[in-house]
């Protein structure tokens, strides 16, 4: 018995192990101890060091993605393919750095003034990122798996950050419930998906399926690894933990939440349906094609009738994922397939630049009034101008409305749906063209506040807006004017062709 | 048919450049807008300078187109193609000798571009225009003068006198025009005008209510005009530039368009009614003549003006320029009963009973002009174009001088009032020049001989009774003897008997009683109102000043009026004597001045001929050009007969060549008929005076109070009175029925005359912008718009329960959807 | 398409530099009011002397040709490119614009609205500026959307932060209503991209590639566009944010709108829909053209039933539109000269009408028609001035409005391509009941507000009635003081003045060029029509 | 065919867990339900893993068996947040937010 082990352990190979390809992991995984140890023995009053730390290490793990990209290899692959760094990974590692580095300039004073746990929270969060990078590049089921619950556990507990705070509590928890039932049910479709193709890497499984020639197991799992990154970038209906969530947890993990965690089921997604489904297109296309009307639709209209900002911008977020969805649903459309992969990066970056920035200037503007009601942005051109305007850029990027990145982003994925020439995506792109009005509605109606309201309590003192929070808008800002000004310099990264390995058809 | 041998027209600087005619007279008015208030006479001497150089040129053109007339003669002479004497004679197409056509003399510039082709802005002057441009500067430069005193003192005198500059250029501009645009903006800029000058006294809203009407029921006529320049641009346009490298707005090419034979009837009688139905509203010809009595609203001089050669004449005008169109479009050449005739047959009868029952003077010589109008248009309509031409002529004389003479009974003898039975009476002691001019402008009207209207009414009543109509010859001789009533009746009134009121001397502290109790007497009230003013020396009435008084006299009693009045008067009184005798038809060929020098030739010009002197680039002026007459084949000279199967007008022209004008008919002087008419005349004149003398002297008792004992005579009285409940018909019927059942219609009917056809369309269209306003945009359209937004938010409340906050709900929710999906794909998807 | 390409910076200069001004303004610091508007007209009188100097520059014998063109590459992955040119059917429009804001500029100077925060305002207009100028150089449907929305925020602002009573309704209507519209407009720009074959967003392209499109896909494609554009035009019956939103507009923000931002609508048609989509526009000319006479009546209609001056001015807008549009719907050379030249004219004469309303509500503080009566008398110059545009605007040959309408009218006699000649004859007649109707309002108006004696309400407040009393004698004095006693505790209205300098300064222009055009047409025409009379040849080579 | 069975057992475990998670208001039955479908999940794999010859699904079982814990741990450290704020662990009193 023994011996047999020792035979069949005799046939390991020591995999050979590209290090310039996962150091930006590794420069993570030490930050990550770096920190913990860091934390045990500061004192309170410096543990505002730990903030700038976490941030030096998400740019310190950008250098290696930067270099990575700069020698431009075709692409770089691990464990047999399973794990894999090409040109669309690198965007999406730099991607998930930025965005937790902004993150973490908008936390800084919120941790430091709410009295939360700080060292944890960084700890926490840059394992999140971690696996938001890992899941860049996994190319197989169980690397996807392991990067999907890296991320997602550390974000169930950041939702609940605020520990003596119920509806902190409870967003924790329903998160966390219903991310871990999501898990299992995407779990036993990937069970499903192994069982009928023999095969955990993606490339293989994409082989094994065929349309026409599906079986009911195949079907089932499919359906299921779909539905639980539905779950993941909130797609109606399994939206509905995001609005409670989003609502109860600290407003820094919600936009992190509502950036970088959907940003990473977008990730995972793309990689599945490229990799592994593009012969089920029968499968996903309509089932994608229904989730992305219904996520833009009831978002939308259900986000009009929000009175709290962040509840608001939870449902408008839901909406953006129906829009960043939509391309999605043509995938396997011989014309549309390789639009619809760029049109899904291009629109995750400047979303992730505009509705970051629509949270920090939440979180700047709620230090003042304490209220999170749309009402209370009522004077805000007045007394903060800089900050309406700021909050103008952002919101109308939302809407979509040129020349901030967000048109840009709404134009492509438009784009690649209606690139597909069929019925179906004509009727989707009507939807979409409607639900970009209805979106409209609310954001402007928040700037209707903010432009054209008295401050409800007639204070007009001064915002005092920290510095880290100002670092962060200024990247904001800035990203979403420059994307709509000169999208080609995010088209740039969008000219990508293909995902290694990916069945672009 | 030749065009080899052109002979050369004189030309000269005047025919050259008589665009400046129309042009001096606007730039007259932007100096006077602009700088008026600040020059010693405040405006007035730009517009009497511009004016009087206009009709310097206007003299010059008119020398210069008579000497290019008789060139064509001499020239031909020389070219030894000479068939006739250079006098007027029998037409070719009367048997007489063949004339050359007398090209007009055009100066053109690129007024504006379309499709690649150029439109021009310019001159183009022929016999007709150049008669008329003449007659307007002059009636304009003579009522300007007769202003300088009239209008004295008001508050926006230079405004006055920038309007009456303009309101000639108008006229003026649209007499020169060489294309139809041009006579659009002619014909618009004195709506405006007339807008702008019967609401000068706007502060009383009777005034600006008058103004309105005035301008709105000029401006659905033009309805017509846009769409009759519409047909005739893209039916003639086509020909126009194929033939004559020219285009369909062009007025000549229109005329030999519609005379080619190659326009199709239907598109030439669409734009003949649409076209007439423009000069009905412009001419005041029934039914759309209830603008123009209360036009009286404004100053005298603007009634003289807007009645004598402008405004008014710009319909005839149109008629008699574009003839050809009508000629073809109602088929005049064989005696068919034309529109255009019946309308002014019906004209002069209506309103020459609605005259009789008139208090205010002003509106007694408003309804003569109404019917006068009916004259020219009768002319026009049974081919009479020469006498209705003429009758343009001399009518403009006596009617401005008439106009002019009640602007001066009122100004020096009854306060400002024109009320006829309430403020004059006996002036003739105080006013004998006034009187004289009157009573001889008068006898002009009515058509006296030898006074002017005789030559020109009667030539046109001779004219319908030679081509045919019968019916309507009985209806122009029943106009003039109830002109001569309804004149005498005004005479009476004003000069005879005893002085009554105002005109006695009276002081009116009760103006506003005396006010007309029908229809507009904004004028009289506020000249009223203006006049107590300024006698009081106190001006209580600062504030609403008119500041129209301040005329210095002390006395209050009756005057005659200054010498800038009377000039004018007398200048006009003469002409009113004399004026006809410059187309004295009775009295030989050689009289027929018109004949020969207004009336084109309807002769066919070779293409050639006529491309060589077309509009170009830039000024291009004419290369005068005639070209041999057509074979003259008709013969006989019979009146009425058909011995005009050919000629222009009667068939196509022949091949590469255009006719201008129809070869008219010209009826033989007949002394049987010169009596006839005559004798009706002094028929109406002996009843009216008879019954004068009854009525008004010695109150006879078979007829004071006639109205109020039979029933026929007051349902007669009333009829009139109410001007034939046109208004009513306008206001209650047409317009109400927007909103109302028909069956309402008869009750309406017999309500009270309140207020102006306009005011009452513009109500109904009120009323019907409200419904719309009301019912549709704000309930249907924009009710839609929100609703759909009311939709979305619904729909989300709908939704909202769905978020209800329970895990176990959302856990039901996400695997429930899963598994949903799961089964509709595996059905779909797994056979 | 033929180009000439000499100095090609010349439009991206005029475009762009008053987003420099705008940029120099944020850093300007808020309190210096003047410096605030010395920039803001600064910057505006340099764009437009850019702008007089690019009609200096045009060359007008060959203003067929795009001039000035820049074919630069900006968004290569979606072939879309930086494609930027004048032509004679830009040009006036273009010009225009600069005007428009530069004179708005100086209005401001003594009228700013009463909301404050000057800066921010005249930021808001110059970025205004540049989406307007730069939507009429366009040569590319990419860059033609970006600019086409880009005058959406600021135009939203302006009514929401410095408007009327209602401005929150307004401006959210203006905004969602014309978003509606420019999404399917969106939707239909990238179905003719791919239906011609994905090759590039360029003009010049899609007009060559366009005319071989499915009928079918044309009309859907053309529907597409329709809703965009007609929605910004405004055409019946998607006019309804028009009313609200040009009411609650400040002044400067009505004029901008009536006299620019509904040109684009009617732009887009004529550079665009039509010659991209011949048998689209083939299709869809007759019901453009029933909706654009429906607007006609029924914006006469509306006008009629106002008692507000400045909606009815706006209603007006809606008729005046329909002209246009009716022009359009012709496909004729004839009947989009006309649309083209009544876009410039409406733009002067509608936008001239909208200072005299703002003017009046600054003094009066109502534009109730009803309670304003008299301006003649309490204001001459102004009176005479609104009655100076009312009779421009409906349409008095020798004035500008009528060469829009004129020729309008006159192509639907024969519209092109085989066009049901009984149908648009007989919307030409309704159409010319529509000027009768037009005077008829505008009279109305006119005599309503400037003719009679002032209302008791305001009487013995403005300038004019004191310079008056002054001239006559003693007794007078005494009256008109003890009339002016009775009126002491009553302030507010003791500001009606006449016209004032900044006002004649904005409006002398405006004036002018009414006239100007009005009495010389061949200024624009001969601009305009070598481009169009290409056009629509073009358009015929493909209807066949 | 034992495998099949093996599969059955871990579609009528996992039904077990979703009935679970959907109708169970005690938060910690809820957390058990959900470890229920993870272990049909492995079922499944360590069956499929046998049925194919290929020790991936093995593999994948393990990394299942791991997470599981990590996250069971996390859910309890909730579980008892949320008692001690509350004093309750009933979820269907967990409803602060929603709308």
């Amino acid at each position: 018995m023994l011996g047999l082990l020792l035979a069949q352990a005799s046939d390991w190979i020591t995999p050979v192990i590209d290090w310039h390809a996962v150091a930006p992991e590794l420069v993570l995984v030490v930050g990550v101890n770096v920190v913990l140890l860091l934390d045990l023995n500061l004192a309170d009053a410096k543990k505002w060091m730990l903030a700038t730390l976490t941030g030096f290490v998400m740019l310190g793990a950008l250098v290696p993605v930067v270099t990575l990209a700069v020698i431009g290899d075709d692409s770089r692959s691990l464990f047999d393919g399973r794990y894999v760094i090409d040109e669309y990974a690198l965007i999406l590692k730099a991607f998930f750095l930025l965005v937790a580095y902004v993150v973490i300039l908008m936390s800084q004073t919120e941790l430091e003034e709410g009295g939360y746990y700080q060292g944890e929270f960084y700890v926490l969060m840059l394992c999140s990122v971690l696996g938001m990078v890992m899941m860049s590049s996994a190319r197989d089921l169980i690397s996807i798996f392991v990067a999907l619950e890296l991320l997602s556990i550390p974000a169930y507990m950041m939702a609940a950050w605020r520990k003596r705070d119920v509806k902190s509590n409870e967003a924790g928890v329903k998160y966390y419930l219903l991310g871990v039932f999501a898990s299992g049910i995407m779990l036993y479709g990937m069970s499903f998906l192994f069982g009928s193709t023999n095969s955990t890497l993606l490339t293989d499984i994409g082989a094994a399926l065929t349309d026409g020639d599906l079986n009911g197991m195949e079907v089932v799992g499919v359906v299921f690894v779909i539905c639980g990154f539905a779950f993941k970038i909130s797609a109606v209906p399994f939206h509905t933990w995001a609005p409670d969530t989003y609502e109860g947890a600290p407003t820094p993990v919600t936009a992190f939440l509502s950036v970088a965690s959907k940003a990473a089921g977008f990730v995972a997604l793309v990689s599945i349906i490229f990799l592994a489904f593009p012969n089920a297109s029968d499968v996903y296309q309509p089932l994608l094609w229904v989730l992305a009307a219904l996520t833009m639709t009831v978002g939308n209209v259900l986000a009009l009738r929000q009175t709290n900002i962040v509840r608001l911008l939870a449902y408008s977020s839901v909406s953006q994922g129906g829009f960043i969805l939509m391309p999605l649903a043509f995938a396997g459309n011989s014309n549309a397939g390789g639009s619809a992969l760029n049109a899904v990066v291009v629109y995750l970056l400047v979303y992730g630049f505009m509705n970051l920035g629509a949270f920090a200037i939440v979180i700047a503007v709620s230090r003042k009034t304490r209220s999170g009601e749309i009402s209370s942005f009522g004077g805000l051109f007045g007394y903060a101008p800089g900050l309406a305007v700021a909050m103008t850029v952002f919101f109308a990027s939302l809407a979509g409305i040129p020349p901030l990145g967000g048109w840009f982003a709404k134009f492509n994925a438009f784009r690649a749906v209606l690139q597909a020439e069929t019925n179906a995506a004509y009727v989707l792109a009507a939807i979409a063209a409607v639900n970009t009005v209805i979106s409209a509605a609310y954001y402007m109606r928040v700037l209707r506040s903010v432009w054209m309201d008295d401050a409800p309590d007639g204070d007009q003192s001064p915002v005092v807006t920290p510095s880290p929070i100002v670092a962060a808008l200024g990247i904001t800002v800035i990203g979403t004017i420059v994307v709509g000004v000169i999208p080609s310099a995010v088209t740039r990264f969008a000219e990508l062709k293909d995902l290694t390995g990916a069945v672009v058809p | 048919m030749v065009a080899a041998e052109v002979a050369q027209l004189s030309s000269g600087w005047f025919l050259e450049n008589a665009w400046l005619i129309g042009l001096i007279p606007a730039v007259g008015f932007a100096v006077i807008i602009l700088f008026g208030k600040k020059l010693p006479m405040q405006g007035s001497e730009i517009g009497l300078g511009t004016l009087g150089a206009s009709l310097v040129i206007a003299t010059g053109a008119g020398i210069q187109w008579m000497q290019r007339t008789n060139s064509a003669e001499t020239e031909e002479a020389a070219a030894g193609v000479l068939r006739g004497v250079a006098r007027a004679l029998p037409r070719a197409s009367e048997g007489g000798a063949a004339e050359p056509f007398i090209e007009p003399v055009s100066s053109t510039w690129v007024w504006w571009q379309n499709s690649g082709l150029e439109f021009g802005l310019g001159s183009s002057i022929d016999g007709l225009s150049v008669m008329l441009l003449w007659l307007v500067a002059f009636i304009s430069f003579l009522v300007q003068i007769f202003s300088l005193d009239y209008v004295r003192g008001d508050r926006r005198y230079t405004h006055f006198f920038a309007a009456m500059t303009l309101f000639s250029s108008g006229m003026l501009i649209m007499v020169m025009a060489d294309n139809m645009v041009q006579v659009i903006l002619g014909w618009e800029i004195m709506g405006l005008c007339s807008f702008l000058l019967i609401g000068h006294w706007w502060e009383e809203e009777a005034n600006s209510v008058a103004a309105l009407k005035a301008f709105f029921t000029v401006r659905v006529g033009d309805v017509g005009l846009l769409v009759g320049t519409a047909i005739l641009f893209f039916g003639a346009n086509q020909y126009a530039v194929d033939n004559l490298d020219t285009n369909g707005f062009d007025l000549d090419a229109i005329q030999a368009w519609a005379l080619s034979g190659q326009a199709s009837t239907w598109t030439i009688v669409m734009a003949a009614i649409a076209l007439f139905i423009a000069c009905i509203g412009k001419s005041g010809q029934f039914p759309l003549h209830t603008w123009l009595p209360d036009a009286m609203a404004g100053p005298t001089p603007v009634s003289s003006l807007l009645h004598s050669s402008t405004m008014v004449v710009a319909g005839v005008f149109l008629v008699a320029q574009i003839y050809p169109v009508f000629w073809e479009g109602f088929n005049i050449a064989n005696g068919g009963l034309s529109f255009i005739a019946v309308i002014g047959g019906i004209t002069i009868v209506i309103s020459a009973l609605l005259a009789f029952v008139q208090d205010d003077i002003k509106k007694v010589l408003a309804y003569s002009t109404v019917s006068q109008l009916g004259y020219m248009m009768l002319g026009l309509g049974v081919g009479a174009w020469l006498p209705a031409v003429f009758h343009i002529f001399t009518h403009a004389f006596f009617k401005c001088c008439l106009f002019l003479c009640a602007g001066s009974v009122s100004h020096s003898g009854s306060h400002h009032s024109f009320d006829m039975k309430k403020d004059m009476g006996g002036l003739r002691k105080f006013m004998p020049i006034t009187f004289g001019a009157w009573v001889v402008s008068t006898l002009a009207l009515t058509g006296v001989f030898p006074f002017a209207g005789f030559w020109s009414k009667d030539e046109i009543i001779d004219n319908v009774g030679n081509n045919g109509y019968t019916f309507l010859f009985w209806v122009g001789l029943g106009g003039a003897a109830l002109t001569a009533g309804y004149m005498t009746r005004a005479t009476y009134l004003v000069f005879f008997g005893e002085p009554r009121g105002a005109a006695a001397g009276e002081h009116h502290d009760d103006h506003v009683v005396h006010a007309d109790d029908h229809a507009l007497v904004g004028a009289a009230t506020h000249s009223l109102s203006a006049a107590t003013n300024t006698d009081d020396g106190h001006g209580d009435h600062a504030d609403d000043d008119h500041g129209h008084g301040d005329h210095g006299h002390d006395d209050h009693g009756p005057h005659e009026s200054g010498k800038l009045i009377l000039f004018p008067i007398v200048v006009l009184a003469f002409l009113a004597t004399v004026s006809g005798f410059t187309n004295a038809t009775p009295l030989g060929e050689s009289w027929e001045q018109f004949k020969k020098y207004v009336e084109p030739r309807p002769e066919a010009v070779a293409f050639d001929a006529i491309i060589a002197s077309g509009p170009g680039e830039s000024v291009q002026l004419v290369v005068p050009a005639v070209a041999p007459a057509v074979e003259d084949d008709g013969h006989g000279e019979g009146a009425g007969d058909d011995g005009h199967s050919t000629g222009c007008g009667r068939g196509e022209p022949e091949a590469a060549t255009a006719c201008f004008f129809p070869a008219v008919v010209h009826a033989e002087p007949k002394f049987a008929k010169i009596l006839l008419s005559l004798a009706v005349v002094a028929a109406g004149y002996a009843a009216a005076i008879a019954f004068c003398i009854a009525f008004y002297k010695r109150r006879d008792p078979r007829l004071v109070g006639l109205t109020q004992r039979s029933r026929v005579a007051r349902a007669g009285y009333k009829f009139l009175a109410n001007k034939y409940y046109l208004d009513h018909l306008y206001e209650k019927i047409i317009v109400r029925g927007v909103a109302h059942p028909i069956a309402d219609a008869a009750y309406w009917i017999n309500q009270k005359v309140l207020d102006g056809a306009v005011n009452g369309v513009g109500e109904g269209g009120k009323r019907a912008g409200n419904w719309v306003y009301d019912n549709i945009d704000q309930k249907l359209v924009d009710g839609a718009v929100n609703g759909s937004g009311l939709v979305a938010s619904e729909s989300g409340h709908a939704m909202q329960p769905m978020q209800s906050g329970k895990v176990n709900q959302y856990g039901a929710l996400l695997f429930g959807a899963a598994a949903v999906g799961a089964i509709v794909l595996v059905i779909l998807n797994v056979s | 398409m033929e180009t000439l390409t000499d100095q090609t910076w010349l439009l991206t200069v005029g475009t762009f530099l008053p987003l420099l001004g705008a940029l120099v303004l944020m850093f300007w610091p808020k309190d210096d009011e003047s410096g605030i508007k010395g920039v803001g007209i600064l910057t505006a009188g340099a764009t437009m002397l850019v702008g007089i100097y690019t009609l200096v520059q045009f060359d007008y014998g060959q203003s067929a040709k795009l001039q000035f063109f820049v074919d630069a590459e900006w968004i290569p992955v979606i072939k879309s490119g930086y494609t930027i040119g004048l032509d004679g059917i830009s040009l006036p429009l273009y010009v225009l614009s600069m005007a428009v804001t530069f004179l708005v500029m100086i209005y401001t100077w003594d009228n700013m609205p009463d909301a404050g925060n000057t800066k921010a305002f005249l930021i808001l207009m110059l970025v205004l500026q540049t989406g307007m100028a730069g939507t009429f150089i366009a040569q590319d449907l990419i860059l033609f959307f970006v600019f086409f929305e880009l005058v959406l925020l600021p135009m939203y602002f302006m009514i929401g932060v410095w408007g009327g009573e209602d401005r929150r309704y307004a401006s959210l209507k203006f905004f969602l209503y014309t978003m509606f519209g420019s999404a399917f407009m969106l939707v239909a720009f990238l179905a003719l991209f791919f239906q011609t074959g994905g090759e590039s967003f360029g003009f010049a392209q899609l007009v060559e590639a366009g005319a071989s499109i499915d009928r079918d896909v044309q009309i859907w494609i053309f529907a597409g566009m329709f809703l965009g554009f007609a929605v910004k035009v405004p055409m019946f019956p998607f006019h309804t944010w028009l009313p609200d939103a040009h009411t609650q507009a400040p002044t400067q923000g009505s004029v901008i709108l009536a006299a620019i931002l509904l040109k684009l609508g009617t732009y887009g048609f004529v550079r665009i829909a039509i010659p991209m989509l011949p048998e689209g526009a083939k299709a869809w000319a007759p019901a453009i053209g029933i909706l654009a006479v429906l607007g006609i009546i029924y914006g006469a209609l509306g006008c009629l039933a106002q008692t507000d001056m400045k909606r009815l001015i706006a209603f007006s807008s809606v008729a005046h539109m329909g002209f246009v549009m009716l022009g359009i719907s012709t496909l004729t050379s004839f009947g989009i000269n006309a649309a083209l030249f009544g876009m410039v004219a409406h733009g002067l004469i509608t936008g001239m009408l909208f200072f005299i309303a703002g003017s009046v509500k600054h003094r009066y503080h109502t534009l109730e028609i009803r309670r304003l009566s008299g301006m003649l008398i309490q204001m001459p110059r102004m009176g005479w001035i609104l009655g100076f545009c009312a009779m421009a605007s409906l349409g008095l040959p020798g004035l500008a409005g009528f060469w829009g309408e004129f020729p309008a009218i006159l192509s639907a006699y024969q519209p092109g391509f085989g066009l049901s000649e009984p149908l648009f004859r007989t919307l030409m007649v309704i159409a010319a009941v529509g000027t009768v109707l037009a005077a008829a309002y505008l009279l109305w108006l006119y005599q309503r507000t400037a003719f009679g004696e002032p209302s008791d309400e305001f009487k013995g407040h403005s300038d004019a009635e004191h310079a008056a009393v002054d001239g006559h004698g003693v007794a007078h004095s005494l009256s008109a003081a003890a009339n002016d006693h009775t009126h002491d505790g009553d302030d507010a209205h003791e500001e009606i003045h006449d016209v004032q300098l900044t006002e004649w300064l904005s409006w002398t222009p405006f004036l002018v060029a009414i006239v100007v055009f009005g009495v010389y047409p061949q200024l624009m025409f001969k601009v305009m029509d070598p481009a169009v009379t290409q056009l629509v040849e073009r358009l015929g080579a493909s209807l066949g | 065919m034992l495998a099949v069975n093996f599969l059955l057992l871990a579609a009528v475990l996992f039904c077990i867990g979703v009935y679970g998670v959907i109708a169970r208001r005690n938060a910690v039955m809820v957390l058990m339900s959900i470890e229920l479908i993870l272990n049909a999940v492995n079922l499944n794999l360590i069956a499929f893993a046998v049925m194919n010859g290929n020790q991936d699904g093995q593999v994948f079982a393990l990394y299942v068996i791991a997470i599981a814990a990590a996250e069971v741990g996390v859910g309890l450290a909730m579980v008892l947040m949320i008692y001690r704020n509350r004093k309750s662990i009933a979820l269907d009193e967990l409803s602060e937010m929603k709308g």
